[in-house]
């Protein structure tokens, strides 16, 4: 068999249940930073990060635990932003409707692209969602409803359930930090779930999995799927937060971005995504001062990145700890 | 006149020749990836960078050394040719057997350091490079005119993939190639100093680059992005020809500049999107593209 | 006594800092408000004057976010340049939700004063109406009548060629036919044959940077000028005509409303700049960045306080401006900021006589005519 | 069609690659309850026709029967929920598994499949019990929570065996089980397949002449993509044809 | 005692952290088939990666020749006439049979013409311009093996050639081995088999936890059989 070493150089230390008591430390210790971040840092900082977290984790679900590198994930957090933003604000809807509705839309999306894809493996899965992902963006580009390039502005983030005022940056950021745990708790459950061990059975032996009698593609598609909607979730908030839905958030260099983040962090680690979104975001935060610098600056991080901390930063954590994160 | 589609013939014709031209440069781009991708199983995303310096370079030879197209045609791949070797000697050996996302992180850094200070040293908006005395003017076809520089781009660069190609799939050398690709360990151990062939291979892949680069000064702006975009779609040939298929990418590369031209005319707003739905059908129909292997 | 937030006035200026803009904005624009700041004596009323910058990559989000960051936690008062249109009309919204100032150097649609004008908004040195005016009812009157054109297809190059194209049929010319191609398009020969087919006398180019200078460089290569059509660049900026080099970019005729050579003054300021900025000379896009915040310096000292946006501005609009760059004009109610533009043709090599000698002035167009009618804008504040 | 003492049965399996017939014409028999061997000269096209049999492969000719039942249209897994479950050659298990979970896997198909992601994973503990009977069936019980691929060759197979007896095939298709083995491992393997083969049917590809002899009734040898000679061993071991394409001049390896 | 082609002292070899061989010992002289016997797991596969030095770290002395070998990277060790046919096969797909044949580039004199080659396995012939891996798991030993006998290399490494084939193919690469040893060439022959190591070699090396245990020549195999088995059984 010419096993190309594809996804065992991803492959994460699959925990064992038993192992885990420690994430769940760390798990309730992320919470309480996050619960306590908005006294120190600026909370649309910190919604930023958060979102885009979820977006890694929504990634990282598919790339860490399935080992499906999909490079056409804009799509999903875009599409959920333009149908967020057009939904408040044409359509009027609240808050929570608009995030849902976006959420639904993607999960739409996903089926139909992961239906298009899920038959193909390594490169021309990431291809084939790339070639999906672009025409897509084509089709923004071209809509009349988004706005061009000029995106859909002054999106309403609105009253949560009539009663909350959502335009105070605190409390939005509770409300996305309530989200991004829910999305969060969700994926960590469905790995740790009877799905997810078919789906680490799949990643491990394709063609023994099927003598056994799964349908691997239905396993993989669900998971693309999943992974899909929370993506949206995700892109669904952040339009809210930056009240913003632009062609950036769909072009393919947002589906690298979030490959970065979720590289830097550690493929298939737990927390990994959730700290390369935030290095990342920094990042681009606080290296805008340096102007002209800036892509210079960034452009050597990641090359010191992939020689110093192949696993990432949690995964070579995790290797120091000798614990998987 | 006759006409095809509401567009008089002769203009079809010329934009035909337009899109072989443009395929030119995908051809010869692509080719360097593949041959990279094929040895390295790196998505070198520094190519772009590395077309952008093959230019800059022709640029400094004129102005700070006096030394004009003909000479650059021949320096400058080889000194962009020499840091490909540098890079990977130094910084791609490291990552051998990990996943290709590693490398792509990797390549893409390299190009943003590199688009970075050229862009600091250049600026943004580019410098003029002029067509070489020899080759100004054009030929008056009928249907179209066609400039001298033009038609010479698409000679040479059919002469440069012919010969890439001959020595890649009709000597020894390919079968190396393409083994060691599976299992470097193996080929070394039957005599053949894979970890040298890895490096001159991607010197020799940047090196196309960058001799893609120079042909391009005189035709589209020597400026620091200008190879920033073109990656992705030489990618997307890539792919459709059939990831590690030399010939595969030669053809892909002329058909699709070819293909991408006459969208200009019927759709032109989806020009730069063709591509990429051309690879989503490509992909759904022969998974491994259309030169590729499946295996 | 004075009551400037945080004791101190900044002045953030975010622009690209890495990309397509760079050049025209950047870090020019940068040493161009530090200027201003210098020149105005670096203080306000005692108050120490800041100058920070950002990148913002030409992504909406990423400058609306930055924005944010600084009106919010880091006390910038004012916003300048921020070319590109879509970033530009994120920071109007953000500006007028949060009551600080923005003066609009870089970008270029006129829907900051139109559609989307809001009362914490001044834009300065030009927009697409200028350019179409400019460039178009020139060009028609000299006897280029009919036109086709090469339009990015974005809703810049979309406003580009609407306003070009009513311009154009309004001083009787005719429009043949158009071609959208994609942004960021490196080759342009199949766009440039469908312009060369439809025989109009010029080709008008709705499109910017890159872009443009690709489309300016190839049609010399197919031999266009030389068969006897003419381009019509509608955004081009000296810094693109340097990239060209004199022997492609003669000829071409365009409008800007600052260029260094006009006079002393400007001469002057040049050369302090190109002291600072390795030799380059300033675009009229970092010339606008140095004369808004000279002038709104002047609104602080006139105000006292820097608190309320929406009164800096209207400060801004009571006072005449007179800089040393513009001249004298004034801040309409839309935010609009009135003064001369000028039709310049790119000299021939031989007419050259140093780096940088690009222009000769061909018209000057008055400032009650160069720039949009006030009522014609849509502009709520108007109403 | 056949009669109730046959579980499977092809008609004309052929199968063809690019103008290559690696599978032609087999008309294939296995009794309910048999050991059956498939055995044949390297390149005869055995794998290939478990490939066919498991709808790994799609036949370019002929049809298949289990139970009577036409199963030639079905997808793999499909198949495998019929109670067709093979092994592979090269031996499959899930590397960064443990040994329990491996079987795990396959317990927990029977529940149908397991689409719910919400659920706790400890919902699969109650598989273990009946995982680790299984382990110890096979020998392997002492490595329940060590990572499959840090077992060794012959525990993996051991455990391959586990994983596939889990689901209670009703015909189990074993490619070359003892195939790179040591000496005590064959021993084992053949011991333990002669266990389970008790209630069920077995089909197997083996190369190991004594292992052949010692388990299987019933012997089909393939040469070429065709069946050549079918019968007891001592049947095949005498026919000189058979000699020839396959055992050669080596005597009595039984 | 005529002097060894080959000879291994003291070889330790590493995979990371995992110390696999402890201190291997053994020498093989010019012309001679040599087997190394042991339990899945031995080390028996390291030892012929350490002599080629692929894979794993390793240190100690191996000369071949009288050449040390430990400091050579692996292809300038292969290009001094040693070849390996690797247990996994290492057939590779990208190339088509007769490419994968073509392959190894030919170090000395001496090699099978490809002539010889079909005769001895007929099947490859038939397959030559089909894909690599889509040969049967029998199909490729033979490849791989064939692969090597083309180079000329004296010195032939073969780790489990047997595994997979059939019984007439076993007695054909049996054969074909003694054919060897006649042209000259020594061969190390890793094998699970051992009927088929006692017919063909000339003395047995019994691996145990990464060190050489025993000797046992091919002559005293009756009554050092006994001994073998005892150390090949549980
Ligand atoms: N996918 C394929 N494409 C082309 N030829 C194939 C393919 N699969 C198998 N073959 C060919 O079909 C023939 C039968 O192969 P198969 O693997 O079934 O043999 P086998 O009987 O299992 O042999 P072995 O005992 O060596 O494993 C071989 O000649 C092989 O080369
Ligand atoms: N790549 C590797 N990384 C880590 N350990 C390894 C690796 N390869 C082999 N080992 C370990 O080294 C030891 C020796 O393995 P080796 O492959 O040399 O055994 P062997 O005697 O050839 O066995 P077999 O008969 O199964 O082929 C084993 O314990 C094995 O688990
Ligand atoms: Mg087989
Ligand atoms: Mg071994």
């Amino acid at each position: 068999m010419a096993a190309r070493s594809e996804p065992a150089a991803i492959a994460a230390p699959l925990a064992t249940a038993n192992g885990l008591r420690h994430q769940y430390l760390v798990m309730a210790g992320m919470a309480l930073a996050l619960a306590s971040a908005p006294l120190l840092l600026y909370p649309v900082f910190l919604m930023k990060v958060l979102c885009f977290a979820l977006f890694a984790c929504a990634f990282n679900l598919l790339i860490g635990y399935v080992g499906l590198v999909s490079f056409g994930h804009a799509a999903f957090f875009g599409t959920a932003a333009y149908a967020a933003g057009h939904a408040a604000k044409v359509w009027g809807f609240p808050p929570e409707l608009a995030v849902a509705f976006a959420t639904l839309c993607s999960a739409a999306l996903g089926l139909v692209f992961g239906w298009l894809a899920i038959r193909r493996q390594g490169i021309y899965f990431a291809m084939i969602t790339l070639a999906l992902a672009q025409m897509l963006y084509f089709f923004y580009l071209q809509a009349p409803f988004t706005g061009g390039e000029d995106g859909i502005q002054a999106i309403p983030r609105g009253r949560l359930l009539g009663v909350l005022d959502l335009s105070n940056d605190l409390v939005m950021y509770w409300v996305v930090l309530a989200v991004f745990l829910g999305g969060f708790l969700l994926i960590y459950r469905t790995i740790h779930s009877p799905f997810g061990q078919v789906l680490k059975a799949i990643r491990e032996n394709e063609p023994r999995a099927v003598s056994l009698g799964y349908e691997v593609d239905r396993y993989k598609l669900l998971a693309f799927v999943l992974s899909a909607a929370l993506s949206g979730l995700a892109g669904g908030t952040k339009a809210l937060v930056f009240q913003l839905a632009s062609l950036t958030d769909v072009h393919w260099t947002m589906s690298g971005e979030v490959v970065l983040m979720a590289l830097v962090g550690g493929l298939g680690t737990v927390f990994g995504p959730i700290v390369g979104a935030a290095v990342i975001v920094s990042l681009q935060n606080y290296l805008a001062g340096l102007g002209h610098w800036v892509t210079i600056v960034q452009g050597l991080i990641f090359v010191a990145c992939v020689l110093a901390f192949r696993r990432g930063i949690v995964g070579e954590l995790g290797r120091l700890l000798g614990k998987p994160l | 006149m006759t006409e095809l589609l509401g567009i008089p013939a002769p203009v079809l014709f010329g934009q035909l020749l337009l899109g072989l031209i443009n395929g030119a440069f995908y051809a010869i781009l692509s080719l360097g990836l593949a041959v990279i991708f094929g040895l390295l199983n790196i998505i070198n995303f520094t190519h772009g960078a590395q077309y952008m310096m093959g230019a800059f370079t022709a640029w400094m030879l004129l102005n700070w050394a006096g030394l004009g197209y003909w000479w650059a045609l021949l320096l400058a791949p080889l000194f962009v040719g020499l840091t490909g070797i540098l890079i990977e000697r130094f910084l791609l050996k490291r990552l051998a057997g990990l996943d290709h996302l590693y490398g792509l992180l990797l390549t893409f850094g390299l190009a943003l350091v590199i688009q970075g200070l050229y862009r600091n040293e250049f600026g943004s908006t580019g410098l003029p490079y002029a067509i070489p005395a020899e080759l100004r003017g054009g030929q008056n076809l009928g249907f179209m005119f066609l400039p001298n520089y033009r038609a010479w781009v698409v000679v040479v660069s059919l002469a440069v993939c012919l010969a890439t190609w001959l020595v890649i799939e009709k000597t020894r050398l390919g079968s190396y190639l393409r083994a060691a690709t599976e299992n470097p360990t193996l080929v070394q151990a039957m005599g053949i100093d894979v970890p040298r062939m890895v490096t001159l291979t991607y010197g020799f892949g940047v090196a196309l680059a960058a001799f893609a680069g120079v042909l391009a000064a005189p035709i589209y702006q020597v400026s620091p992005l200008m190879g920033a975009d073109l990656i992705i779609v030489v990618f997307a040939v890539v792919v459709i020809g059939g990831m590690g298929s030399i010939l595969g990418s030669i053809l892909t590369g002329f058909g699709l500049g070819v293909i991408e031209g006459l969208t200009k005319v019927f759709w032109p707003e989806a020009s730069s999107t063709v591509i990429f739905v051309i690879m989503a059908i490509v992909l759904l129909l022969r998974p491994a593209g259309l030169f590729g292997r499946t295996g | 006594r004075a009551d400037f937030t945080g004791g101190k006035v900044r002045i953030g200026v975010l622009n690209d800092q890495s990309s397509l803009y760079a050049d025209i904005t950047g870090q020019g624009s940068v040493v161009a408000a530090r200027m201003a700041v210098e020149d105005f004596g670096g203080k306000v009323k005692g108050a120490p004057i800041e100058v920070v910058f950002a990148d913002h990559q030409n992504k909406p989000d990423v400058g609306s976010n930055i924005a944010r960051q600084w009106y919010d936690t880091e006390g910038v008062d004012v916003i300048v340049d921020v070319p590109t249109s879509s970033v530009a009309l994120a920071i109007n919204e953000v500006t007028r939700e949060k009551n600080k100032v923005f003066l609009v150097s870089g970008a270029a649609t006129s829907d900051l004063t139109g559609a989307k004008c809001s009362p914490n908004t001044v834009h300065w040195t030009y927009d697409t109406w200028a350019l179409a005016n400019g460039t178009g009812s020139a060009i028609v009157q000299t006897g280029g009548d009919s036109w086709f054109f090469l339009t990015a297809d974005y809703a810049f190059g979309h406003a580009l060629e609407r306003d070009t194209a009513a311009v154009v049929t309004k001083n009787g010319g005719k429009v043949l036919g158009s071609v959208r191609h994609p942004l960021n398009n490196p080759d342009f020969s199949s766009y440039l044959l469908q312009a060369q087919a439809s025989k109009a006398k010029i080709i008008g180019l709705a499109n910017a940077g890159g872009d443009t200078i690709n489309s300016i460089k190839q049609a010399a290569e197919f031999g266009i000028v030389a068969g006897g059509q003419n381009l019509a660049g509608l955004l081009v900026f000296i810094t693109d005509v340097h990239g060209l080099g004199l022997p492609i970019a003669q000829g071409l005729i365009l409008t800007e409303s600052f260029y260094w050579d006009l006079n002393e003054n400007t001469r002057a300021f040049a050369k302090r700049f190109g002291e600072r900025m390795n030799g380059r000379v300033p675009t009229m896009v970092q010339a606008g960045v140095y004369a808004s915040i000279l002038h709104y310096l002047k609104a602080l000292e006139a105000l006292g306080s820097d608190g309320d946006g929406k009164a800096v501005v209207d400060k801004m609009k009571a006072i005449p401006t007179d800089d040393p760059l513009f001249g004298k004009g004034e801040i309409r109610k839309d935010g609009r900021k009135l003064h001369p533009m000028y039709l310049f043709e790119v000299k021939k090599p031989a007419e050259s006589k140093g780096p940088w000698d690009y222009y000769k002035l061909k018209a000057t167009i008055p400032a009650d005519k160069a720039f949009r009618p006030l009522a014609e804008g849509g502009c709520p504040l108007v109403q | 069609m056949a009669g109730d003492g046959t579980i499977l049965e092809t008609q004309g399996l052929t199968k063809e690659f690019r103008g290559f017939v690696a599978v032609r014409d087999v008309a294939l028999r296995v009794r309910r309850g048999s050991v059956h061997a498939l055995i044949g000269p390297n390149g005869a096209g055995k794998t290939t026709c478990f490939n066919l049999l498991t709808k790994f492969l799609q036949p370019t000719a002929g049809r298949i029967f289990f139970e009577g039942r036409d199963i030639t249209g079905l997808r793999p897994a499909e198949v495998a929920k019929l109670g067709i479950v093979r092994s592979f050659q090269i031996s499959a298990v899930f590397g960064h598994l443990t040994a329990l979970e491996n079987v795990r896997i396959a317990l927990q198909r029977q529940r149908g499949e397991s689409f719910d992601f919400w659920r706790s994973e400890k919902l699969l503990e109650r598989w273990n019990g009946r995982a680790r009977e299984l382990l110890d069936a096979v020998g392997i019980g002492a490595f329940a929570d060590v990572p499959a691929a840090e077992l060794p060759y012959g525990r993996k197979r051991a455990l391959e065996l586990a994983t596939t007896i889990a689901l209670e095939p009703r015909l189990m298709l074993l490619d070359e089980p003892t195939a790179g083995m040591g000496r005590e491992d064959v021993g084992r393997i053949t011991a333990l397949i002669r266990e389970v083969a008790k209630g069920r049917t077995v089909l197997m590809v083996e190369h190991n002449l004594s292992v052949v002899a010692d388990l299987c009734d019933t012997i089909t040898v393939l040469v070429r993509g065709e069946i050549l000679a079918e019968g007891d061993y001592a049947r095949i071991a005498a026919d000189p044809r058979v000699r020839e394409a396959y055992i050669g001049s080596e005597e009595g390896r039984a | 005692m005529s002097t060894a082609l080959l000879e291994v002292e003291d070889l330790h070899a590493w995979y990371g952290e995992a110390h696999v061989l402890h201190g291997m010992r053994f020498s093989v002289r010019e012309g001679e088939v040599v087997t190394l016997l042991g339990r899945n797991g031995a080390g028996k596969t390291t030892t012929l990666k350490a002599i080629l030095g692929i894979g794993p770290r390793r240190t100690g002395s191996v000369r071949f020749r009288g050449q040390e070998l430990v400091h050579l990277p692996p292809h300038r060790i292969a290009r001094l006439g040693i070849a390996w046919c690797p247990e996994e096969r290492g057939i590779f797909a990208s190339l088509n049979v007769l490419e994968n044949l073509l392959l190894p580039p030919v170090v000395a004199e001496g090699g099978l013409s490809l002539e010889a080659i079909f005769e001895l396995f007929p099947n490859l012939r038939e397959r030559l311009s089909s894909q690599g891996t889509k040969l049967s798991g029998g199909e490729q030993q033979m490849l791989a093996i064939a692969r090597i006998l083309r180079t000329g290399a004296r010195l032939l490494l073969l780790d489990e050639p047997t595994e997979g084939l059939a019984p007439v193919i076993v007695q054909q690469i049996g054969r074909t081995i003694e054919k060897l040893k006649r042209a000259g060439f020594t061969i190390l022959l890793v094998e699970q088999n051992f009927r088929f190591a006692a017919r063909v070699a000339d003395r047995h090396y019994i691996v145990e936890h990464g060190r050489v245990v025993d000797e046992i020549a091919s002559v005293e195999l009756g009554p050092g059989q006994e001994r073998l088995v005892a150390y090949l059984a549980v």
